[in-house]
């Protein structure tokens, strides 16, 4: 006769590669239920931010995360605009999109290698890894930086794209895909892929607006809602619909994330093609006043930054809403049920970034 | 059930993409930020860097004519180089070698201080 | 030399942890062990137990939790032993120095031996400390072995 | 300048979310401001890509009731409200009880109370 038994899963786990702490009750095989536990990258950046020159509170939201810096300098670059009334020239906005697509897709191939070495899958693993080189690649050669890029500022960006760059990318991009096309194949046909995910943590599409999920978990769950869609940078002016599975388990949030990155290869070259010339930043002046909610799509899902100052030198309230903290409550509610071996892979499935989720 | 065969063989084939990185050293692209460099005999000592630097690495003093940064706490933004007058912060391509200890980098400037009219770039 | 100091110096094995931060110098130092870049070359091989690692490679910067996280993992590595503070964060708490929640740098809760500067660190500047770190291995390792006998 | 503010007091904060979770609306987040005089809070909710924000003003150490029985991931943004404003939330299903992202070893408690921010946030060492 076994009772219920409570077990400490993390912080320190071979899969996650960062502190993340589950308490779950067991009965048996079956989690009854679970309570994530956080708390062990808290850096205080809304704190910071309040004390310091908002110009270089830019530098700050930038390194919110490593993964998706960019959108992150993004998102603080568009509030602050907003807030001062600036308009960005057409020509940044469209490289501020070039380069929100490479993060996506860099940080998309970094999930599928860990994927890959969640289902011990250690060849996929190096594989992804070897393709997304490619991507740092093309990031270092257009911005500077491998994974902070540093190349957004209030009133557009701070480097421009050369002949040569572009050449670069379009090069680039082609090596990528067909690199790419094979992670694809062996993802979406490999038998056993497909025995670790389908049908492992289910979640309906009424649950997932009951519960707050965003980004590929909310698509992955038939709900077509993308950020983009807003039109924020030159999102408006491309050309995309936002990639919607209905099948509800890990199976299906996978193949979003892979299909966004061929999405993803699709848009930089439609923002290559249209790419308008002229000035890529405007003189910002002044201070900003007032508050604004700015809303994008991060590669995890939509992130919400709202902005409040009130005309002095520092921001009076920074709040960072991050995706994975809205997909924490979806999170729990796959793990009820599931077996103790699924958690790592259901609990990857959402992609968590915890050094977002903290800040 | 061997998908993933294909590729492997193919790697297996295709030659190392590893860098061989030690024995082997790839030039850093042109736009790749390594590492600020002070060329103090420019230096005008307005003290833009120091009020422009995010990580309040840089501490320029007027009166000892003294420049210096804490490389170890330098996030290479690059903003000091955008902001400088007289070009006396380089961004070089390189990056910082890895040190047993850290110490800042102080830079002291002999004689008068240069009267470089300062080119019309970064913010006024 | 030993068979001990020999197999010290030609693998020395990894552990990674990551303290808090951004994540940025983490996922550099995964860089570093797939294909591209492949420190595995030189016999190094990324470990999850302290008690079988040689060098230990702190990212991010120290918060009071995680500090106590790092000196138990610190205490249980075999001598002698290596630690290496990658990025800016490790070194002194870079952009977050003033934050309330940070202590600036890792050294403040263990020796530290070498430190690698950069906001990330690149993946040529991790390769480089880990070869560096082999040499004061060696080193440490015959003080040591003197100590010892 | 913040679009689509719908301002409510304490009392009409459960009718309102009532009311949005049976049209289907999805809670974003709940940001709370230290506005000097009291504590600002604003309810996100999407619905198809429209943005709500319902909004009223507490004041410091007032308790707010939770609104997990009708979104149940309210209780995220909640245990942050309680970690780094101070404010009481009555009814939580999952109570982090005030470490919910602060941990029981940070120095500085309450961080985005305005009197938090002044002196004693300084150097931490650990332990």
């Amino acid at each position: 006769m076994i009772g219920k038994t409570v077990i400490p899963f993390g912080p320190q786990h071979a899969v996650f590669p960062e502190p993340f702490h589950w308490r779950l009750v067991m009965e048996e095989e079956r989690v009854l239920d679970a309570i994530p536990g956080i708390g062990y990258m808290h850096r205080g950046i809304e704190q910071l931010a309040t004390r310091m020159e908002f110009a270089k509170t830019l530098f700050l939201a930038e390194r919110v995360c490593g993964i998706c810096s960019f959108m992150h300098a993004l998102a603080y670059a568009e509030s602050l605009e907003k807030l001062m009334d600036v308009e960005v020239p057409p020509r940044a906005k469209y490289l501020r999109t070039i380069w929100a697509e490479l993060a996506r897709l860099q940080s998309h191939l970094l999930w599928i290698g860990l994927a890959a070495d969640a289902f011990g899958f250690e060849s996929l693993f190096m594989q992804a890894w070897r393709v997304r080189e490619y991507v740092m690649d093309m990031v270092e050669f257009t911005e500077g930086g491998r994974v902070m890029t540093s190349s957004v500022t209030i009133g557009g960006v701070r480097r421009d794209l050369h002949e040569e760059a572009i050449e670069f990318l379009l090069e680039n991009l082609d090596k990528l895909e067909v690199g790419f096309e094979e992670v694809y194949q062996v993802f979406t046909e490999d038998p056993l892929i497909k025995h670790r995910t389908v049908g492992v943590g289910i979640l309906s599409k009424e649950d997932s607006i009951r519960l707050g999920a965003v980004g590929p978990t909310l698509r992955g769950s038939g709900v077509a809602q993308d950020m983009r869609m807003l039109g924020y940078a030159a999102y408006g002016e491309l050309e995309f619909q936002p990639v919607v599975e209905d099948s509800c388990d890990s199976y299906a949030r996978m193949v979003v994330r892979l299909k966004e990155c061929f999405q993803s290869i699709n848009l930089i070259r439609q923002a290559i093609k249209k790419l308008p010339d002229g000035d890529v930043l405007v003189k910002v002046r002044g201070k900003p006043e007032g508050e604004v909610v700015t809303r994008i799509e991060q590669p995890r899902g939509e992130l919400l930054y709202y902005i409040k100052a009130n005309g002095t030198k520092s921001l009076e309230r920074f709040r960072i809403r991050t995706p994975t903290l809205s997909n924490l409550p979806p999170l729990m509610h796959m793990i009820k049920g599931a077996c103790l071996a699924d958690v790592p892979v259901i609990t990857l499935s959402i992609d968590t970034c915890i050094a977002c989720t903290e800040r | 059930m061997f998908e993933m065969l294909n590729t492997i063989l193919k790697n297996l084939f295709s030659g190392p993409v590893t860098r061989p990185y030690p024995a082997q050293r790839r030039e850093p692209f042109a736009s790749t930020r390594g590492q600020i460099k002070s060329v103090i005999e420019n230096c005008i000592f307005c003290m833009r860097c120091q009020a422009a630097c995010p990580a309040n690495c840089i501490v320029v003093d007027r009166k000892e004519q003294t420049w210096s940064v804490d490389p170890y706490r330098c996030i290479v933004c690059g903003m000091c180089v955008e902001v400088c007058p007289t070009e006396a912060i380089i961004m070089n391509r390189h990056y910082r070698d890895p040190v047993k200890h850290r110490e800042p980098i102080v830079k002291h400037q002999e004689g008068p201080i240069p009267k470089i009219n300062p080119k019309a770039k970064g913010i006024n | 030399m030993s068979l001990v100091a020999l197999s010290r110096k030609k693998s020395p094995w990894l552990l990674h942890f990551e303290t808090g931060g951004c994540n940025g110098c983490a996922i550099e130092v995964w860089a570093c062990l797939t294909p591209v870049y492949d420190v595995e070359r030189f016999g190094m091989v990324n470990t999850g137990n302290p008690k079988h690692a040689d060098v230990l490679i702190v990212t991010g910067c120290v918060n009071a939790r995680s500090g106590r996280v790092l000196r138990n993992l610190y205490s249980q590595m075999p001598e002698p032993k290596v630690v290496i503070a990658v990025g800016v964060c490790a070194c002194t708490g870079g952009i977050f120095h003033d934050s309330y929640n940070l202590a600036p740098g890792a050294d403040r809760a263990i020796p530290v031996d070498i430190y690698i500067p950069n906001c990330a660190a690149r993946p040529e500047a991790i390769i480089d400390s880990v070869l560096h770190a082999v040499d004061l291995l060696e080193e440490k390792g015959r003080s040591y072995d003197a100590r010892r006998s | 300048m913040l679009a689509g503010v719908k301002e409510i007091t304490k009392d009409d904060l459960l009718e309102e979310v009532q009311k949005l979770a049976g049209e289907n609306w999805r809670l974003i987040s709940i940001t709370g401001t230290d506005t000097g005089s009291g504590i600002d809070l604003i309810y996100h909710f999407d619905q198809e890509l429209t943005l709500l924000n319902l909004r009223f003003q507490i004041d410091y150490g007032e308790t707010i009731p939770s609104i997990t029985p009708y979104y149940f991931c309210a209780f995220v943004p909640e245990n942050e409200l309680k970690d780094f404003l101070g404010v009481e939330v009555t009814n939580l299903p999952v109570d982090y009880q005030h470490l919910f992202i602060i941990s029981e070893l940070t120095p500085v408690k309450i961080p985005l109370l305005r009197k938090a921010a002044g002196d004693d946030a300084g150097e931490v060492k650990p332990e």
